[in-house]
């Protein structure tokens, strides 16, 4: 196992057995009254119009494939970022390599907003 | 379709930057919150001069605020009240029951007028404390105090009755909180047409003040 | 066995108790149904003036799950009665209700029609303020009697009956 | 030309009866004509603006007033258009009020409602501002407007069944509660 | 063996199970973060640190939300989509594939097994930086082509969305 | 540390599970899931057999991957979203119909 | 004492200041909120209301907990620890202070120095957003969906911006490791500035701080939670605990921003112009640099605080498109700006 | 009574369920201030359609004023627009007066203008207040609440209550300016002015609130006309008209003042609008002070009027300028010491029965906006 890692798997095991506790001694320690009514979903005190969600807008999945694009090529990004000024020192290769990409990303994004992936009208 | 008008939304560059703004606007609550800070460190409840720490910190109670009822007694200690009921009929809200009745026999002396009430109940759930038993009253006897202070767990004990009235009363005048007694309205008689600064003359109503002398 | 040593003359028990009172007394969220007149000066007592949140009562949420007092200001009409009976039930327990001026208590002067007469009869009231509408004074006044009332309660004994019988029959 | 003779002068025959109190000018036409004298006032007369619309019952007052005359028959000099008519009385009536930006000037414009025909043509057409308030007077009186795009119950619950503001209707109601399917559970 | 691979093995198998059994498809994802991110504790435990975190922030943070958001966009969580008509034989044929799948490349085994282990990593094996240069220095192309590649699937994403929207 | 052979198991493993999913169930939307579960146990492989060459070739393949899987995700769900608009439905079953 | 006993107490300590932080952050939100306000705030509940955040969590701890009926149960269970784990666990690569020397070993003030550093607090926020959308989706609730949707559409959407002002640090720095990021940034600049991110990266801050408050869900960017029109958002249906841990996630969350902040872009634990570790001894600089960390934390928890109490917020719309068509174009210029200065440099 | 059952009510049955998502808000929703209902149809985040639902505050008001004398309904008219009872207190008054044919004295004139104007001011804090905190920013609000304390606490001092005034009688007012007024108005105003600048400062610049606010449901003037807006809306869209000035009554004609008007009825306008009105009523007070000041200490406060008051029969319509719009009273006497009907003309009833048109395909959030900017009083609203 590296090294370093094994803390913070610690960390985490600790934040779960916190939240864990949490809950449980919520559920332990509040009262359990059951009533007609209590349950029912939350809707400004009226009962529910239509059963169903309908589906919401599909401007949500664009911006969910924006994102996911944008990140996945930040991220491929990153390598070549924290080796940038070794690599920079060999020449203007790295500099162009990353100004290509950035470029690409650049007409990706130019081209969501022209097609209005982002505009919510 | 709705029709809109279109509008052009223009920007100074300061507007557009969005930081100067947000940055005047960080200023003012900061302004805010240290001239707050300092007056909360300060002796005493009243602190922070915009906020009344309620319990034991009151605000000042206009003496003609309109809160809770009283029965008063005159300065020889009695009872005003001779349960006219003209207070009934002008409330609103229909929540005072007077019950005239004679005073008892060797208790005459306790009573002003030469009747008295024999029950008074104010529901105070339903009373929305408008002044108008105080106004109707020709004795003056019920008057809306200044007590605010009216919470009950029970909403029975907010019936009040006569005892609880009077005691509104004495509680009232021992802590100096009696209603001053109402200043008379000067009131414009009908007849003389009264002379106004040349200013403040009457106003034109568009002609129909003329034929209103009719009524 | 060892709890029931530790347990003692119900010392635990009543500290425990004490504790949860405090903590529930110290932060009584408000549920603001407030839909008249009395919903403004029941903003005024939440706003600078008298700023309700000294109390604790800071986070004013208009979901049912997240508070624990009901304050009912303002006149409920019978179209609303429902609305009020709902909102009511689908809060979380503990619940408290201070019903706020004359409409809310008994109907006030709206003796008419469709004006539900007082919300004493649709849901349970903990503390009646008269006044149309009360002072916000008055309104932290029955916060501050609501505060002693949650201080006299006895939670455990209400949410767990079987737990704590058993564990008196320990003894 | 005052507001008076100008609205007799547009409206000609339209103009049922005309009643001045306290400089309201009250004018009464006839119910069937009731768009069309609305509309020519919008046009000509240049009342551009629909203030408010309502209905008022008058069973009370009729019923008073049969009172007083069976007391005593002289003094049965009422307004002059009650007169001679009282069997046939139209219980509703129905008032616009109207304003004229331009020159601020006020009228009420009044239709007569029998109850047993409690119909009126909808002037939503004219103003869209008529829109609640007519659905008001049905819900309050029960009075129906034709044409209307939306007529129903505005200020009581759907399923109420009385109209309130009549005259023999109580104040207190009469018991109705609203229970029915929004109960919880 | 050691307990690191085997809780987090048995997690990613168990979550894996859960994925392709459950009925909604909301949980299935779930269970799919559940592998992911075992997944990610694996890599770390192969000295591919870079690796674990990439696998969560763009398979479990990028990817799953995007097929969590077109659930959340298609189906609705009252109603039940996924059908449960039984098509007996299908599912047999699918199981029994798969089984066949899993012993065969567990057949395969028998020769990786062969294979010489190395033992001692190279100094900073798998750290960032190693990575950046092998970048730079040997996949510089294959750099380029998945942006264009990202690029391409962008604009088809949005013209398809855009289009049916 | 582990052998390459749990390793190795771990991933036909995952690889079959993704393939059974992907042959028995009918929801679109866990057809993608599979994949994604197939295409993770090959990542696994990719990252198992580089350690134990020391060779990081495999490490940088799994970055790729990734770019591909992401560019899979969101050109398959768009078609999705546009069959679901036609068909109401995300069973697969319904998809043969070639009408829309 | 053992390396893992040591990183247990450096664990436990931690976690459990972390806590605090946002523990003490609740309260200070409701006092500075009040006091900004013109009133007084929570000042009934142990001195000066201290103890408030105890009595609200004593009164959630023993609140009544709900599922509504039409929920999907066990995602509704699992949204509110889905959510506050990540934001839980962030701390664990936060650079807390120098080092310090006790019982002749050293130990750096950190949970862990890991090579990827604020990448994992960064994969750990894409996973917090499940804790949201899943939450809302459980709840069954049209304004907790919404808000769910809501949710996950702006933390991923500023997620871009956040990572692309990362990466102008990346480029800079040549280390994801934050406690690298923080030595490097000692001493000076130019001559005169200190050496800290901020002032070799003002754009770069710039972007980092609008996203880290649109990630913290705060005002001007709180629409997930809007009060005003989604009720409370995702978190609607929620009461007790659950809704504790997402509160208590939310100022946690915050507090990891604010760390990761002063980190790359105010010098971590150093001060500037002074180097503490001359004349402080081993023990007491270690001390010293923990309390220059927090105070500098401090600092942006209160700004947070600060913000939120003085501007409106934004439409969601408007939301987007500040996030796509304004910050992550100048993130990409941005970066290539610095791109070419450290390639001109070098 | 048989003839009553034959009316149907027309209902619309359940709201159609189609692709658009049904958002119900309000009646209980932070937004809706209580009881306001809108059933929402949204398209993503856009507003299909928007079909508002009142009658959760229907009191039965105009009911009650046939049932109860001229005198005991004033106090009920504090509770139709309660943010500021005294406007409505005085159009009661004054359209009996008009029905009883009296002129009350200048002093109560002055008086009576003097706390409208007051009484306005507090509206508009209210209204702005709210709508800042319905797009998020709270701090405006708490600001400007401070200083309807201290209005209040003139009121109190004058009347004695804060909230529901009832104010003044049927022929005049019955008490003089209150000696806490003369000693605090002239801080007040100062104090008034500057909570507006600081309102000012955080809000309308901000580019924030610009862009929240800026073109959101900008409205028409012909059409705002055609569906009977008056008041602050109205003026939002351009049309200078406010009856203080078109109409004068009391001595508004004695007093400068000058009607901000809007562009494009937006709610940027519309905010505008308000902030400058409380500036101008800033401006109306202190002239009506002035005026006030040169009346002789005992000038006549009330008109004589009769304990029971019996108008003749009639109907009148009388209207003044709410700081909602024209508020109006129409009162049918019989000559009985009860009104036979009452029918009031709340403004803002006409605005929101447009509030379909206002919002339609704009935000959800816009809905918001746009509705804390109407200052709907579901009080008077509802009745
Ligand atoms: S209080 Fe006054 S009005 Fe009422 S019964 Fe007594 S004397 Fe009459
Ligand atoms: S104050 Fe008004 S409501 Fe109360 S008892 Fe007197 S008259 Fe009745
Ligand atoms: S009690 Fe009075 S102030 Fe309160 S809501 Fe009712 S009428 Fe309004």
């Amino acid at each position: 196992m590296m090294s370093g890692f094994e803390t913070i798997v610690m960390y985490l095991g600790m934040s779960f057995l916190v939240i864990v506790a949490m809950l449980g001694a919520s559920s332990l320690l509040g009262p359990y009254r059951p009533a007609p009514g209590k349950a029912t979903t939350f809707e400004c005190g009226v009962p529910l119009l239509d059963p169903g969600h309908k589906r919401y807008s599909v401007k949500y999945y664009l911006v969910a494939v924006l994102f996911l694009v944008f990140d996945l090529e930040t991220i491929l990004i990153y390598p070549l970022a924290v080796q940038y000024r070794p690599l920079a020192s060999l020449g203007w290769g790295i500099f162009f390599e990353v100004f290509v990409f950035v470029f690409v990303l650049l007409v990706g994004l130019l081209y969501a907003i022209k097609k209005g992936a982002v505009d919510w009208r | 379709m709705v029709r809109r008008p279109v509008v052009k939304k223009e920007y100074t560059l300061g507007e557009r930057v969005y930081l100067v703004e947000i940055g005047k606007g960080l200023g003012l609550t900061w302004k805010h919150f240290v001239y707050n800070v300092k007056a909360s460190f300060r002796k005493g409840p009243h602190t922070v001069p915009t906020c009344w720490q309620y319990p034991e910190d009151r605000r000042e109670i206009a003496p003609i605020f309109r809160g809770a009822h009283m029965l008063q007694l005159n300065e020889k200690g009695q009872e005003l009240c001779v349960g006219c009921g003209m207070c009934a009929r002008a409330c609103p809200a229909k929540c005072i029951t007077v019950k005239r009745g004679k005073p008892a026999e060797g208790e005459e002396d306790k009573y002003a007028g030469k009747t008295m009430c024999a029950s008074f109940e104010i529901d105070m759930l339903r009373c929305i404390f408008c002044g108008n038993c105080e106004k109707a009253c020709p004795k003056n006897a019920i008057v809306l105090g200044q007590d605010y202070e009216l919470a009950e767990y029970d909403p029975n004990l907010c019936i009040y009755d006569k005892k609880r009235l009077l005691a509104n009363f004495h509680r009232a005048k021992a802590e100096g909180r009696l209603k001053p007694p109402r200043k008379p309205v000067p009131v414009d008689a009908p007849a003389p047409k009264k002379k106004t600064p040349s200013k403040a003359t009457m106003t034109k109503k568009k002609g129909e003040s003329g034929d209103s002398e009719k009524a | 066995m060892k709890f029931q040593a530790i347990q003692g003359e119900g010392w635990l028990l009543t500290k425990a108790e004490q504790l949860i009172n405090w903590g529930r007394s110290r932060s009584p969220w408000p549920f603001p149904y407030g839909t008249a007149c009395c919903g403004i000066e029941l903003m005024c007592a939440l706003a600078s003036g008298y700023d309700m949140a000294r109390f604790g009562a800071e986070r004013v949420a208009f979901t049912p799950r997240q508070c624990d007092v009901l304050i009912e200001a303002g006149t409920i009409t019978k179209k609303m009665v429902p609305v009020l009976k709902r909102i009511y039930a689908q809060m979380a327990e503990p619940k408290w209700v201070i019903a706020v001026g004359a409409c809310a208590c008994s109907g006030g002067v709206f003796r008419t029609y469709s004006t539900q007469q007082g919300i004493g009869s649709v849901i349970p009231v903990d503390i009646y303020i008269p006044g149309c509408p009360p002072r916000p004074e008055g309104i932290l006044y029955a916060l501050l009697k609501l505060i002693d009332k949650i201080e006299a309660d006895h939670p455990l004994y209400k949410q767990r009956p079987k737990l704590i019988e058993a564990l008196e029959a320990y003894k | 030309m005052s507001l008076k003779d100008r609205v007799a002068d547009i409206l000609g025959k339209d103009l049922v009866a005309l009643n001045e109190f306290r400089g309201d000018l009250c004018i009464e036409v006839p119910k069937g004509r009731i768009v069309q004298v609305l509309a020519k006032l919008k046009e000509e007369g240049g009342f551009d603006f629909l203030s408010d619309l309502f209905g008022v019952d008058n069973l009370d007052l009729y019923a008073k007033a049969a009172k007083k005359k069976k007391k005593s028959q002289e003094e049965s000099e009422d307004t002059g258009e009650t007169k001679g008519k009282e069997s046939v009385q139209p219980r509703f009536e129905v008032i616009y009020l109207l304003l004229s930006l331009s020159t601020n000037e006020r009228l009420q414009v009044m239709v007569r409602v029998p109850e047993d025909d409690l119909e009126l043509p909808t002037v939503t057409g004219l103003w869209k501002a008529a829109n609640w308030p007519e659905r008001e007077v049905f819900d309050m009186f029960g009075i129906r407007f034709k044409g209307h795009p939306n007529l129903r119950r505005l200020l009581m619950w759907d399923e109420f069944q009385d109209h309130p503001l009549r005259k023999d209707y109580p104040l207190e109601g009469k018991g109705e509660e609203r229970h029915l399917n929004y109960d919880i559970a | 063996m050691d307990y690191y691979f085997i809780i987090f093995a048995i997690m990613a198998v168990g979550a894996g199970i859960f994925t392709i059994t459950v009925k909604d498809a909301l949980p299935s994802a779930l269970g799919l973060l559940t592998v992911f991110i075992a997944l990610a504790a694996l890599y770390l435990h192969l000295h591919a640190p870079l690796i674990a975190i990439f696998q969560v922030s763009i398979y479990a943070g990028a990817i799953l939300v995007l097929v969590v958001f077109v659930i959340m966009l298609l189906i609705t969580p009252d109603e039940e989509l996924e059908t449960t008509q039984k098509n007996v034989s299908y599912r047999a044929m699918g199981a029994i594939l798969g089984a066949y799948l899993i012993a065969l490349l567990a057949i395969g085994l028998k020769g990786i097994s062969q294979l010489v282990a190395q033992k001692n990593l190279p100094e900073g094996f798998g750290h960032p930086k190693a990575i950046g240069m092998l970048f730079f220095k040997q996949y510089i192309l294959h750099f380029e082509m998945a942006s264009v590649l990202l690029l391409v699937a962008l604009v088809a994403a949005i013209y398809l969305a855009k289009k049916n929207a | 540390m582990a052998g390459i052979n749990e390793y190795v198991i771990l991933s036909c493993i995952l690889f079959g599970l993704g393939s059974i999913g992907f042959l028995t169930r009918r929801n679109a939307l866990i057809l993608f899931m599979s994949v994604e579960l197939m295409l993770n146990s090959i990542n696994l492989m990719l990252v198992a057999f580089s350690a134990q060459r020391a060779d990081m070739g495999g490490q940088v393949m799994v970055l790729f991957i990734f770019a591909v899987a992401a560019a899979e995700v969101a050109v398959g769900l768009a078609i999705l979203i546009s069959l679901f608009k036609h068909i109401k439905s995300v069973d697969i079953n319904r998809f043969n119909l070639l009408k829309w | 004492m053992a390396d893992w006993q040591i990183d247990l107490i450096k664990v436990v300590f931690i976690w459990v200041w972390a806590l605090l932080i946002a523990v003490v952050m609740t309260w200070v939100e409701r006092r500075a909120s009040a006091m900004m306000q013109d009133r007084l705030g929570p000042n009934r509940a142990g001195p000066f209301g201290l103890l408030q955040p105890l009595a609200d969590g004593i009164k959630l701890f023993t609140k009544e907990d709900i599922i509504p009926e039409r929920a999907r149960k066990i995602l509704f269970i699992l949204g509110p620890p889905l959510f506050a784990l990540p934001a839980f666990s962030a701390y664990a690569v936060v650079p807390f202070g120098d080092k310090i020397v006790l019982g002749g070993k050293e130990i750096i003030l950190q949970v862990s120095d890991v090579n990827i550093g604020f990448l994992y607090v960064l994969a750990l926020g894409a996973i917090g957003v499940y804790g949201m959308v899943i939450g809302g989706w459980a709840s069954n609730s049209k304004y907790s969906i919404l808000g769910g949707l809501r949710a996950t559409a702006q933390l991923i959407s500023y997620e871009v911006p956040m990572g692309l002002a990362l990466l102008t640090i990346v480029l800079l720095y040549g280390t994801f490791s934050l406690r690298e990021i923080v030595l490097q940034q000692q001493g000076t600049f130019l001559g005169f500035l200190p050496n800290w991110g901020f002032f070799k990266q003002p754009l770069g801050f710039i972007i980092f701080m609008v996203a880290a408050y649109a990630e913290a869900n705060r005002v001007p960017f709180d629409l997930p939670e809007c009060e005003s029109e989604l009720v409370t958002g995702y978190h609607t249906e929620y009461g007790s605990m659950r809704l504790g841990l997402y509160l208590f996630g939310e100022y946690v969350n915050m507090g990891t921003l604010a760390a990761i902040t002063v980190s790359l872009f105010f010098g971590g634990w150093g001060l500037p112009y002074v180097d503490m570790s001359r004349f402080l001894g081993p023990v007491s600089y270690g001390i010293a640099s923990f309390f220059v960390f927090f105070l500098k934390q401090a600092f942006f928890l209160f700004l947070f605080v600060w913000v939120r109490w003085t501007v409106p917020r934004f439409r969601y719309d408007q939301l987007m498109g500040l996030g796509w068509k304004a910050l992550i174009p100048l993130g990409l210029i941005n970066l290539f700006i610095t791109a070419l200065l450290v390639q001109l440099t070098t | 009574m048989a003839k009553q059952l034959e009316t149907i009510c027309i209902t619309t049955g359940p709201v159609e369920v189609g692709d658009y998502v049904t958002l119900n808000i309000g009646p209980i929703h932070p937004a809706m201030h209580g009881t306001l209902r809108v059933i929402t149809k949204t398209d993503g985040e856009t507003i299909v359609s928007a079909k508002p639902e009142i009658g959760y505050l229907h009191r039965g008001v105009e009911k009650l004023g046939e049932n109860l004398t001229y005198s005991q309904f004033l106090p009920i008219t504090d509770r139709l627009n309660y943010c500021s009872a005294i406007c409505n207190n005085v159009a009661y008054e004054m359209a009996v007066e008009k029905l009883l044919g009296l002129q009350v004295p200048p002093k109560a004139q002055l008086i009576r203008m003097i706390m409208m104007e007051l009484a306005r001011i507090a509206d508009h804090q209210v209204c702005v207040g709210i709508l800042g905190v319905d797009l998020g920013a709270l701090t405006p609000f708490f600001y400007l609440i401070i200083q309807r304390e201290e209005i209040y606490e003139i009121f109190e001092w004058h009347h004695g209550a804060r909230l529901t005034n009832s104010m003044g009688a049927i022929g005049g007012v019955e008490a003089d300016l209150p000696e806490r007024f003369h000693e605090k108005w002239p801080k007040l105003r100062d104090t008034i002015r500057k909570a507006n600048d600081e309102t000012d400062k955080l809000l309308t610049h901000n580019r924030i609130w610009m862009d929240r606010t800026i073109g959101v449901n900008a409205f028409c003037a012909d059409d705002a006309l055609n569906w009977g807006f008056t008041g602050p809306m109205l003026r939002a869209c351009g049309v200078k008209r406010d009856l203080r000035k078109e109409e004068p009554y009391l001595m508004y004609d004695e007093v400068n003042f000058e009607i901000p008007t809007g562009k494009h009825g937006d709610v940027f306008d519309r905010y505008m609008v308000r902030m400058l009105e409380m500036e101008e009523s800033v401006k109306i007070i202190d002239q009506a002070y002035a005026l006030y000041k040169e009346l002789p200490e005992d000038a006549p406060l009330m008109k004589k009027v009769p304990k029971i008051i019996k108008p003749p029969e009639g109907q009148i319509y009388h209207a003044i300028e709410s700081p909602n719009g024209e508020l109006g009273f129409f009162i049918k006497s019989d000559g009985s010491d009860k009104p036979y009907r009452i029918k009031i003309r709340p403004p803002c009833y006409m605005v929101y029965q447009a509030f379909e048109d206002l919002v339609k395909g704009e935000m959800i959030s816009d809905l918001i906006a746009c509705l804390s900017s109407l200052n709907v009083i579901a009080g008077e609203l509802d009745r």
